[in-house]
Protein backbone atom coordinates (compact mmCIF):
# COMPACT_ATOMS: atom_id res chain seq x y z
CA UNK A 1 0.00 0.00 0.00
CA UNK A 2 1.14 3.02 -0.59
CA UNK A 3 -0.09 6.53 0.95
CA UNK A 4 1.75 9.89 0.82
CA UNK A 5 0.07 12.66 2.70
CA UNK A 6 0.36 17.01 2.52
CA UNK A 7 -0.64 18.18 5.20
CA UNK A 8 -0.50 21.76 7.24
CA UNK A 9 -1.44 20.25 10.38
CA UNK A 10 1.49 18.68 12.97
CA UNK A 11 1.68 15.29 12.69
CA UNK A 12 3.09 12.48 15.31
CA UNK A 13 6.19 10.65 13.75
CA UNK A 14 5.65 7.77 16.46
CA UNK A 15 1.68 7.18 16.23
CA UNK A 16 2.72 7.07 12.10
CA UNK A 17 5.06 4.67 12.33
CA UNK A 18 3.70 2.54 15.14
CA UNK A 19 0.34 2.28 12.48
CA UNK A 20 2.36 1.22 9.56
CA UNK A 21 4.68 -1.36 11.52
CA UNK A 22 1.50 -3.02 12.93
CA UNK A 23 -0.27 -2.93 9.34
CA UNK A 24 2.97 -4.90 8.07
CA UNK A 25 2.55 -8.62 6.54
CA UNK A 26 4.07 -11.56 8.05
CA UNK A 27 6.60 -11.87 4.93
CA UNK A 28 7.80 -8.43 6.20
CA UNK A 29 11.69 -9.00 6.97
CA UNK A 30 12.45 -4.91 7.04
CA UNK A 31 11.20 -1.36 7.92
CA UNK A 32 13.13 1.54 7.11
CA UNK A 33 12.67 5.16 8.11
CA UNK A 34 13.66 8.00 7.96
CA UNK A 35 12.73 11.12 10.26
CA UNK A 36 13.16 15.14 9.02
CA UNK A 37 12.80 17.51 11.63
CA UNK A 38 13.03 21.76 11.78
CA UNK A 39 15.93 22.01 13.53
CA UNK A 40 16.19 24.99 15.88
CA UNK A 41 19.81 26.63 13.96
CA UNK A 42 21.45 26.00 10.24
CA UNK A 43 24.21 27.43 8.72
CA UNK A 44 23.01 30.48 8.56
CA UNK A 45 21.79 30.96 12.30
CA UNK A 46 19.54 30.69 14.71
CA UNK A 47 16.13 29.11 12.67
CA UNK A 48 12.70 30.35 14.81
CA UNK A 49 10.61 28.24 11.91
CA UNK A 50 10.34 27.23 8.45
CA UNK A 51 7.45 28.12 6.55
CA UNK A 52 6.94 25.22 3.59
CA UNK A 53 5.24 26.47 0.26
CA UNK A 54 3.82 24.07 -1.38
CA UNK A 55 1.45 24.36 -4.67
CA UNK A 56 -1.94 22.57 -4.38
CA UNK A 57 -2.49 19.67 -6.22
CA UNK A 58 0.16 19.73 -8.54
CA UNK A 59 2.36 19.05 -4.77
CA UNK A 60 0.17 15.85 -4.31
CA UNK A 61 0.51 14.46 -7.06
CA UNK A 62 4.01 15.00 -7.49
CA UNK A 63 5.06 13.28 -4.57
CA UNK A 64 2.16 10.83 -5.53
CA UNK A 65 3.69 9.96 -9.17
CA UNK A 66 7.02 9.90 -7.08
CA UNK A 67 6.22 7.52 -4.70
CA UNK A 68 4.40 5.03 -7.04
CA UNK A 69 7.67 5.27 -9.18
CA UNK A 70 9.95 4.28 -6.07
CA UNK A 71 7.64 1.47 -4.69
CA UNK A 72 7.61 -0.24 -8.26
CA UNK A 73 11.28 -0.08 -8.76
CA UNK A 74 12.05 -1.62 -5.11
CA UNK A 75 9.08 -4.04 -5.12
CA UNK A 76 7.92 -2.41 -2.14
CA UNK A 77 4.90 -3.95 0.08
CA UNK A 78 4.20 -0.41 1.18
CA UNK A 79 5.49 2.87 1.62
CA UNK A 80 4.36 5.73 3.39
CA UNK A 81 5.00 9.34 3.24
CA UNK A 82 3.80 12.38 5.05
CA UNK A 83 5.57 15.85 4.51
CA UNK A 84 4.01 18.81 6.54
CA UNK A 85 3.50 22.48 5.20
CA UNK A 86 2.73 25.43 5.93
CA UNK A 87 4.24 27.49 9.19
CA UNK A 88 6.62 25.21 11.14
CA UNK A 89 8.08 26.01 14.35
CA UNK A 90 11.17 24.94 15.28
CA UNK A 91 11.87 20.89 16.74
CA UNK A 92 8.47 19.75 14.37
CA UNK A 93 8.35 16.66 12.62
CA UNK A 94 8.88 18.15 8.67
CA UNK A 95 8.82 14.66 7.21
CA UNK A 96 8.22 10.96 7.22
CA UNK A 97 9.35 8.05 5.16
CA UNK A 98 8.80 4.45 5.81
CA UNK A 99 8.96 1.47 3.19
CA UNK A 100 8.32 -2.32 3.97
CA UNK A 101 10.25 -4.87 2.07
CA UNK A 102 10.79 -8.60 2.23
CA UNK A 103 14.74 -7.72 2.35
CA UNK A 104 16.74 -4.64 4.13
CA UNK A 105 18.34 -3.74 1.29
CA UNK A 106 15.19 -2.36 -1.21
CA UNK A 107 14.09 -0.97 2.04
CA UNK A 108 16.85 1.28 2.78
CA UNK A 109 17.32 2.33 -1.16
CA UNK A 110 13.72 3.46 -1.03
CA UNK A 111 13.74 5.74 1.62
CA UNK A 112 16.63 7.08 0.61
CA UNK A 113 15.53 7.78 -2.67
CA UNK A 114 12.31 9.17 -1.55
CA UNK A 115 14.02 11.90 0.07
CA UNK A 116 16.66 12.59 -2.26
CA UNK A 117 13.46 12.96 -4.57
CA UNK A 118 11.53 15.36 -1.71
CA UNK A 119 14.88 17.62 -1.46
CA UNK A 120 15.10 18.49 -5.53
CA UNK A 121 12.04 17.00 -7.27
CA UNK A 122 8.79 17.79 -4.89
CA UNK A 123 6.99 20.93 -5.71
CA UNK A 124 8.02 22.40 -2.16
CA UNK A 125 9.75 25.63 -1.65
CA UNK A 126 11.37 26.57 1.89
CA UNK A 127 12.03 29.99 4.01
CA UNK A 128 13.70 29.50 7.03
CA UNK A 129 12.89 32.43 9.39
CA UNK A 130 15.46 33.48 12.31
CA UNK A 131 15.90 36.73 13.92
CA UNK A 132 17.84 38.16 11.18
CA UNK A 133 14.77 37.52 8.87
CA UNK A 134 13.60 34.85 6.47
CA UNK A 135 15.86 33.31 3.32
CA UNK A 136 14.70 30.68 0.77
CA UNK A 137 16.33 27.27 0.86
CA UNK A 138 17.25 25.93 -2.43
CA UNK A 139 18.97 22.30 -2.98
CA UNK A 140 22.68 22.27 -2.49
CA UNK A 141 25.19 20.69 -4.69
CA UNK A 142 25.20 18.12 -2.87
CA UNK A 143 21.35 17.77 -2.64
CA UNK A 144 21.85 17.60 -6.84
CA UNK A 145 24.84 15.11 -6.69
CA UNK A 146 22.45 12.30 -4.57
CA UNK A 147 19.57 12.85 -6.87
CA UNK A 148 21.39 12.25 -9.93
CA UNK A 149 22.62 8.76 -8.85
CA UNK A 150 19.50 7.39 -9.01
CA UNK A 151 17.98 5.79 -12.26
CA UNK A 152 15.23 8.18 -13.88
CA UNK B 1 -8.20 35.84 -18.22
CA UNK B 2 -4.62 33.74 -16.71
CA UNK B 3 -4.04 33.31 -13.11
CA UNK B 4 -0.36 33.33 -12.23
CA UNK B 5 1.18 31.56 -9.64
CA UNK B 6 4.23 32.43 -7.50
CA UNK B 7 6.60 30.20 -5.36
CA UNK B 8 9.34 30.62 -3.33
CA UNK B 9 11.72 33.66 -4.11
CA UNK B 10 9.64 34.29 -6.76
CA UNK B 11 6.37 35.07 -4.56
CA UNK B 12 8.71 37.35 -2.73
CA UNK B 13 9.55 39.10 -6.23
CA UNK B 14 6.49 39.47 -7.50
CA UNK B 15 5.01 40.65 -3.93
CA UNK B 16 1.82 38.35 -4.19
CA UNK B 17 1.41 34.93 -4.89
CA UNK B 18 -0.94 34.96 -7.37
CA UNK B 19 -1.94 37.66 -10.21
CA UNK B 20 -4.86 37.28 -12.76
CA UNK B 21 -3.82 39.13 -16.14
CA UNK B 22 -5.02 39.35 -19.45
CA UNK B 23 -1.97 37.58 -21.50
CA UNK B 24 -1.98 39.60 -25.03
CA UNK B 25 -2.56 37.64 -28.32
CA UNK B 26 1.53 37.65 -29.33
CA UNK B 27 2.25 35.61 -25.77
CA UNK B 28 2.74 32.28 -26.98
CA UNK B 29 5.73 30.73 -25.39
CA UNK B 30 7.01 30.55 -21.99
CA UNK B 31 10.06 33.02 -23.34
CA UNK B 32 7.26 35.31 -24.59
CA UNK B 33 5.14 35.26 -21.43
CA UNK B 34 8.83 36.06 -19.73
CA UNK B 35 9.66 38.84 -21.59
CA UNK B 36 6.33 40.20 -21.50
CA UNK B 37 5.99 40.02 -17.79
CA UNK B 38 9.52 41.65 -17.84
CA UNK B 39 8.69 44.97 -19.62
CA UNK B 40 5.70 44.98 -17.25
CA UNK B 41 7.25 45.09 -14.35
CA UNK B 42 10.98 44.80 -14.58
CA UNK B 43 12.05 44.20 -11.11
CA UNK B 44 9.57 40.70 -11.09
CA UNK B 45 10.65 40.31 -14.81
CA UNK B 46 14.38 40.27 -13.68
CA UNK B 47 13.97 37.74 -11.46
CA UNK B 48 11.50 35.58 -13.83
CA UNK B 49 13.52 35.53 -16.76
CA UNK B 50 16.52 32.99 -14.44
CA UNK B 51 16.21 30.21 -16.45
CA UNK B 52 16.66 28.35 -12.75
CA UNK B 53 12.76 29.04 -12.39
CA UNK B 54 10.80 26.72 -14.32
CA UNK B 55 6.76 27.16 -15.74
CA UNK B 56 4.09 25.13 -15.09
CA UNK B 57 0.84 25.58 -17.54
CA UNK B 58 -1.90 23.78 -16.23
CA UNK B 59 -0.11 21.38 -13.91
CA UNK B 60 2.44 20.43 -16.27
CA UNK B 61 5.92 21.45 -16.40
CA UNK B 62 6.76 23.58 -19.55
CA UNK B 63 10.20 21.91 -21.40
CA UNK B 64 11.87 24.36 -23.15
CA UNK B 65 11.49 28.23 -23.73
CA UNK B 66 9.80 27.68 -27.08
CA UNK B 67 6.71 25.59 -25.31
CA UNK B 68 3.45 27.49 -25.63
CA UNK B 69 1.61 28.40 -22.53
CA UNK B 70 -1.59 29.66 -24.98
CA UNK B 71 -4.80 29.04 -23.58
CA UNK B 72 -3.47 28.07 -20.24
CA UNK B 73 -5.94 29.22 -17.37
CA UNK B 74 -3.09 28.65 -14.44
CA UNK B 75 0.82 29.31 -15.02
CA UNK B 76 2.93 29.03 -12.24
CA UNK B 77 6.90 30.39 -11.77
CA UNK B 78 8.75 27.68 -9.78
CA UNK B 79 12.50 28.49 -8.58
CA UNK B 80 14.12 25.01 -7.38
CA UNK B 81 12.24 23.19 -5.17
CA UNK B 82 13.66 21.73 -2.21
CA UNK B 83 10.82 19.97 0.24
CA UNK B 84 11.90 17.49 3.37
CA UNK C 1 24.73 8.58 23.16
CA UNK C 2 25.20 5.28 21.83
CA UNK C 3 23.18 3.08 23.81
CA UNK C 4 24.08 -1.19 22.38
CA UNK C 5 21.63 -4.10 23.97
CA UNK C 6 22.09 -7.69 23.75
CA UNK C 7 18.75 -8.92 24.83
CA UNK C 8 16.77 -12.50 25.23
CA UNK C 9 13.57 -10.84 25.83
CA UNK C 10 11.01 -9.81 23.29
CA UNK C 11 11.32 -5.64 23.01
CA UNK C 12 9.14 -3.27 21.43
CA UNK C 13 10.81 -1.40 18.33
CA UNK C 14 8.10 1.27 18.42
CA UNK C 15 8.60 2.00 22.39
CA UNK C 16 12.14 1.96 22.07
CA UNK C 17 11.83 4.52 18.92
CA UNK C 18 9.43 6.52 20.56
CA UNK C 19 12.11 7.16 23.31
CA UNK C 20 14.69 7.44 21.36
CA UNK C 21 13.02 10.56 18.88
CA UNK C 22 11.88 12.46 22.88
CA UNK C 23 15.85 12.27 23.56
CA UNK C 24 17.02 14.40 20.31
CA UNK C 25 18.42 17.64 21.04
CA UNK C 26 17.38 20.69 19.00
CA UNK C 27 20.00 20.63 16.01
CA UNK C 28 18.74 17.20 15.09
CA UNK C 29 17.59 17.35 11.61
CA UNK C 30 17.41 13.26 10.74
CA UNK C 31 16.82 10.37 12.51
CA UNK C 32 16.71 7.16 10.46
CA UNK C 33 16.00 3.66 11.48
CA UNK C 34 15.59 0.33 10.51
CA UNK C 35 13.60 -2.76 11.70
CA UNK C 36 14.36 -6.43 11.43
CA UNK C 37 11.92 -8.70 11.66
CA UNK C 38 11.35 -13.01 12.01
CA UNK C 39 9.53 -13.69 8.49
CA UNK C 40 7.44 -16.25 8.74
CA UNK C 41 8.80 -17.88 5.19
CA UNK C 42 11.96 -17.68 3.64
CA UNK C 43 13.85 -18.73 0.08
CA UNK C 44 13.92 -22.15 2.14
CA UNK C 45 10.01 -22.31 3.33
CA UNK C 46 7.88 -21.93 6.56
CA UNK C 47 9.39 -20.42 9.06
CA UNK C 48 8.20 -21.06 12.78
CA UNK C 49 11.02 -19.73 14.66
CA UNK C 50 14.41 -18.17 14.50
CA UNK C 51 17.10 -19.41 16.88
CA UNK C 52 19.95 -17.17 17.46
CA UNK C 53 22.98 -17.89 19.27
CA UNK C 54 25.63 -15.18 20.52
CA UNK C 55 28.73 -15.58 22.78
CA UNK C 56 27.81 -14.06 25.91
CA UNK C 57 30.01 -11.13 27.13
CA UNK C 58 32.72 -11.05 23.70
CA UNK C 59 28.89 -10.50 21.54
CA UNK C 60 28.09 -7.63 23.78
CA UNK C 61 31.23 -6.54 23.35
CA UNK C 62 31.32 -6.40 19.83
CA UNK C 63 28.59 -4.84 19.40
CA UNK C 64 29.43 -1.89 20.83
CA UNK C 65 32.75 -1.51 19.64
CA UNK C 66 31.27 -1.57 16.01
CA UNK C 67 28.88 1.26 17.03
CA UNK C 68 30.92 3.24 18.48
CA UNK C 69 33.17 3.04 15.17
CA UNK C 70 30.02 3.84 13.04
CA UNK C 71 28.78 6.82 15.17
CA UNK C 72 32.66 8.13 15.10
CA UNK C 73 32.67 7.62 11.64
CA UNK C 74 29.77 9.67 10.91
CA UNK C 75 29.67 12.03 13.57
CA UNK C 76 26.58 10.88 15.08
CA UNK C 77 24.58 12.56 18.23
CA UNK C 78 22.68 8.61 19.37
CA UNK C 79 22.86 5.64 17.88
CA UNK C 80 20.46 2.83 19.22
CA UNK C 81 21.32 -0.71 18.70
CA UNK C 82 19.21 -3.31 19.85
CA UNK C 83 19.59 -7.19 18.78
CA UNK C 84 17.45 -9.95 20.36
CA UNK C 85 18.77 -13.47 20.74
CA UNK C 86 17.70 -17.16 22.04
CA UNK C 87 14.27 -18.31 20.31
CA UNK C 88 12.51 -16.03 18.55
CA UNK C 89 8.88 -16.59 17.00
CA UNK C 90 8.37 -15.58 13.33
CA UNK C 91 6.96 -12.17 12.86
CA UNK C 92 8.63 -10.44 16.51
CA UNK C 93 11.50 -8.15 15.58
CA UNK C 94 14.92 -9.41 15.90
CA UNK C 95 16.55 -6.30 15.44
CA UNK C 96 16.60 -1.67 15.98
CA UNK C 97 19.33 0.63 15.00
CA UNK C 98 18.22 4.12 14.36
CA UNK C 99 21.21 6.78 14.10
CA UNK C 100 20.78 11.16 14.66
CA UNK C 101 22.67 13.09 12.97
CA UNK C 102 22.29 16.85 12.01
CA UNK C 103 21.67 15.85 7.85
CA UNK C 104 20.40 12.85 6.57
CA UNK C 105 22.89 11.55 4.91
CA UNK C 106 25.22 10.41 7.66
CA UNK C 107 22.14 9.34 9.47
CA UNK C 108 21.30 6.89 6.79
CA UNK C 109 24.60 5.72 6.15
CA UNK C 110 25.08 4.75 9.55
CA UNK C 111 22.09 2.73 9.95
CA UNK C 112 22.66 0.94 6.58
CA UNK C 113 26.31 0.50 8.05
CA UNK C 114 25.46 -0.79 11.45
CA UNK C 115 22.83 -3.34 9.59
CA UNK C 116 25.34 -4.80 7.03
CA UNK C 117 28.13 -5.21 9.83
CA UNK C 118 25.31 -7.11 12.25
CA UNK C 119 24.70 -9.21 9.20
CA UNK C 120 28.34 -10.35 8.70
CA UNK C 121 31.13 -9.22 11.42
CA UNK C 122 29.02 -9.31 14.64
CA UNK C 123 29.04 -12.62 16.48
CA UNK C 124 25.91 -14.00 15.92
CA UNK C 125 24.73 -17.48 14.81
CA UNK C 126 21.17 -17.85 13.00
CA UNK C 127 19.18 -21.23 12.92
CA UNK C 128 15.90 -21.06 11.11
CA UNK C 129 13.11 -23.60 12.28
CA UNK C 130 10.99 -24.83 10.11
CA UNK C 131 8.15 -27.93 9.73
CA UNK C 132 11.36 -29.76 7.97
CA UNK C 133 13.72 -29.50 10.66
CA UNK C 134 16.10 -26.56 11.26
CA UNK C 135 19.01 -25.07 9.30
CA UNK C 136 21.43 -22.57 10.24
CA UNK C 137 21.74 -19.45 8.05
CA UNK C 138 25.27 -17.65 6.94
CA UNK C 139 25.52 -14.62 5.41
CA UNK C 140 24.93 -14.49 1.80
CA UNK C 141 27.48 -13.15 -1.09
CA UNK C 142 25.73 -9.75 -1.13
CA UNK C 143 25.94 -9.50 2.73
CA UNK C 144 29.86 -9.70 1.95
CA UNK C 145 29.82 -7.47 -0.92
CA UNK C 146 27.75 -4.92 0.85
CA UNK C 147 29.77 -5.05 4.40
CA UNK C 148 33.20 -4.75 1.74
CA UNK C 149 31.81 -1.70 0.51
CA UNK C 150 32.36 0.00 3.54
CA UNK C 151 35.43 1.37 4.80
CA UNK C 152 36.81 -0.59 7.75
CA UNK D 1 41.67 -27.38 31.79
CA UNK D 2 40.02 -25.50 28.72
CA UNK D 3 37.09 -24.70 28.06
CA UNK D 4 36.29 -25.07 24.25
CA UNK D 5 32.77 -23.16 22.98
CA UNK D 6 31.17 -24.37 19.54
CA UNK D 7 28.64 -21.93 17.78
CA UNK D 8 26.63 -22.26 14.89
CA UNK D 9 26.95 -25.35 12.45
CA UNK D 10 30.23 -26.15 15.21
CA UNK D 11 27.56 -26.36 17.96
CA UNK D 12 25.60 -29.04 16.05
CA UNK D 13 28.76 -30.79 15.15
CA UNK D 14 29.80 -30.87 18.50
CA UNK D 15 26.55 -32.24 20.04
CA UNK D 16 26.95 -29.60 22.84
CA UNK D 17 28.01 -25.62 23.46
CA UNK D 18 31.25 -26.23 25.31
CA UNK D 19 33.35 -29.27 26.84
CA UNK D 20 35.78 -28.95 28.98
CA UNK D 21 39.41 -30.43 27.87
CA UNK D 22 43.14 -31.18 29.37
CA UNK D 23 44.55 -29.62 26.21
CA UNK D 24 48.36 -31.78 25.54
CA UNK D 25 51.57 -29.94 26.01
CA UNK D 26 52.05 -30.40 22.36
CA UNK D 27 48.98 -28.15 21.30
CA UNK D 28 50.09 -24.65 20.46
CA UNK D 29 48.42 -22.90 17.46
CA UNK D 30 45.37 -22.84 15.97
CA UNK D 31 45.98 -25.24 13.65
CA UNK D 32 47.68 -28.00 16.17
CA UNK D 33 44.26 -27.18 17.88
CA UNK D 34 42.44 -28.79 14.99
CA UNK D 35 44.15 -31.17 14.51
CA UNK D 36 43.88 -32.72 17.78
CA UNK D 37 40.31 -32.27 18.16
CA UNK D 38 40.22 -33.99 14.11
CA UNK D 39 42.08 -37.34 15.95
CA UNK D 40 40.21 -37.38 18.93
CA UNK D 41 36.66 -36.75 17.06
CA UNK D 42 36.98 -37.39 12.81
CA UNK D 43 33.42 -36.01 12.93
CA UNK D 44 33.65 -32.85 14.84
CA UNK D 45 36.97 -32.20 13.81
CA UNK D 46 36.39 -32.45 10.14
CA UNK D 47 33.74 -29.64 10.82
CA UNK D 48 35.89 -27.94 12.59
CA UNK D 49 39.13 -27.74 10.07
CA UNK D 50 37.00 -25.40 8.10
CA UNK D 51 38.67 -22.38 7.39
CA UNK D 52 35.61 -20.21 7.44
CA UNK D 53 35.21 -21.46 10.97
CA UNK D 54 37.38 -19.02 12.88
CA UNK D 55 38.79 -19.83 16.32
CA UNK D 56 39.00 -17.26 19.36
CA UNK D 57 41.24 -17.76 22.26
CA UNK D 58 39.75 -15.84 25.05
CA UNK D 59 37.96 -13.24 23.46
CA UNK D 60 40.64 -12.23 20.79
CA UNK D 61 40.31 -13.48 17.56
CA UNK D 62 43.54 -15.40 16.23
CA UNK D 63 44.57 -13.98 13.03
CA UNK D 64 46.44 -17.26 11.76
CA UNK D 65 46.41 -20.83 11.67
CA UNK D 66 50.20 -20.11 13.61
CA UNK D 67 48.50 -18.09 16.16
CA UNK D 68 49.09 -19.11 19.99
CA UNK D 69 45.92 -20.62 21.84
CA UNK D 70 48.45 -21.68 24.72
CA UNK D 71 47.49 -21.00 28.29
CA UNK D 72 43.92 -19.90 26.80
CA UNK D 73 41.24 -20.68 29.50
CA UNK D 74 38.44 -19.98 26.53
CA UNK D 75 38.42 -21.20 23.24
CA UNK D 76 35.80 -20.74 20.83
CA UNK D 77 35.04 -22.53 17.45
CA UNK D 78 32.57 -19.59 14.95
CA UNK D 79 31.14 -20.28 11.83
CA UNK D 80 30.57 -17.63 9.72
CA UNK D 81 28.42 -14.96 11.50
CA UNK D 82 24.85 -13.72 11.02
CA UNK D 83 22.79 -11.18 12.94
CA UNK D 84 20.36 -8.72 12.19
Amino acid sequence: MIRTTITTEAFRPEAELNAFMESRGDHIGAIASFIGYCRTSSAAGTVKHLELDHYPVFTEREVARLADQIAERHSLDALLVIHRVGLIPARDPIVLVAAQNQHRAEAFAAVAEMMDYLKTDAPFWKRESGPDGARWIEPTAADYARRAEHAK
Amino acid sequence: MTKLLFFGRARDAAGCSEMICDLPANVETVAELRSWLHQRDPELGSVLMARDIRVAADHTICVSEATSVRGASEIAFMPPMSGG
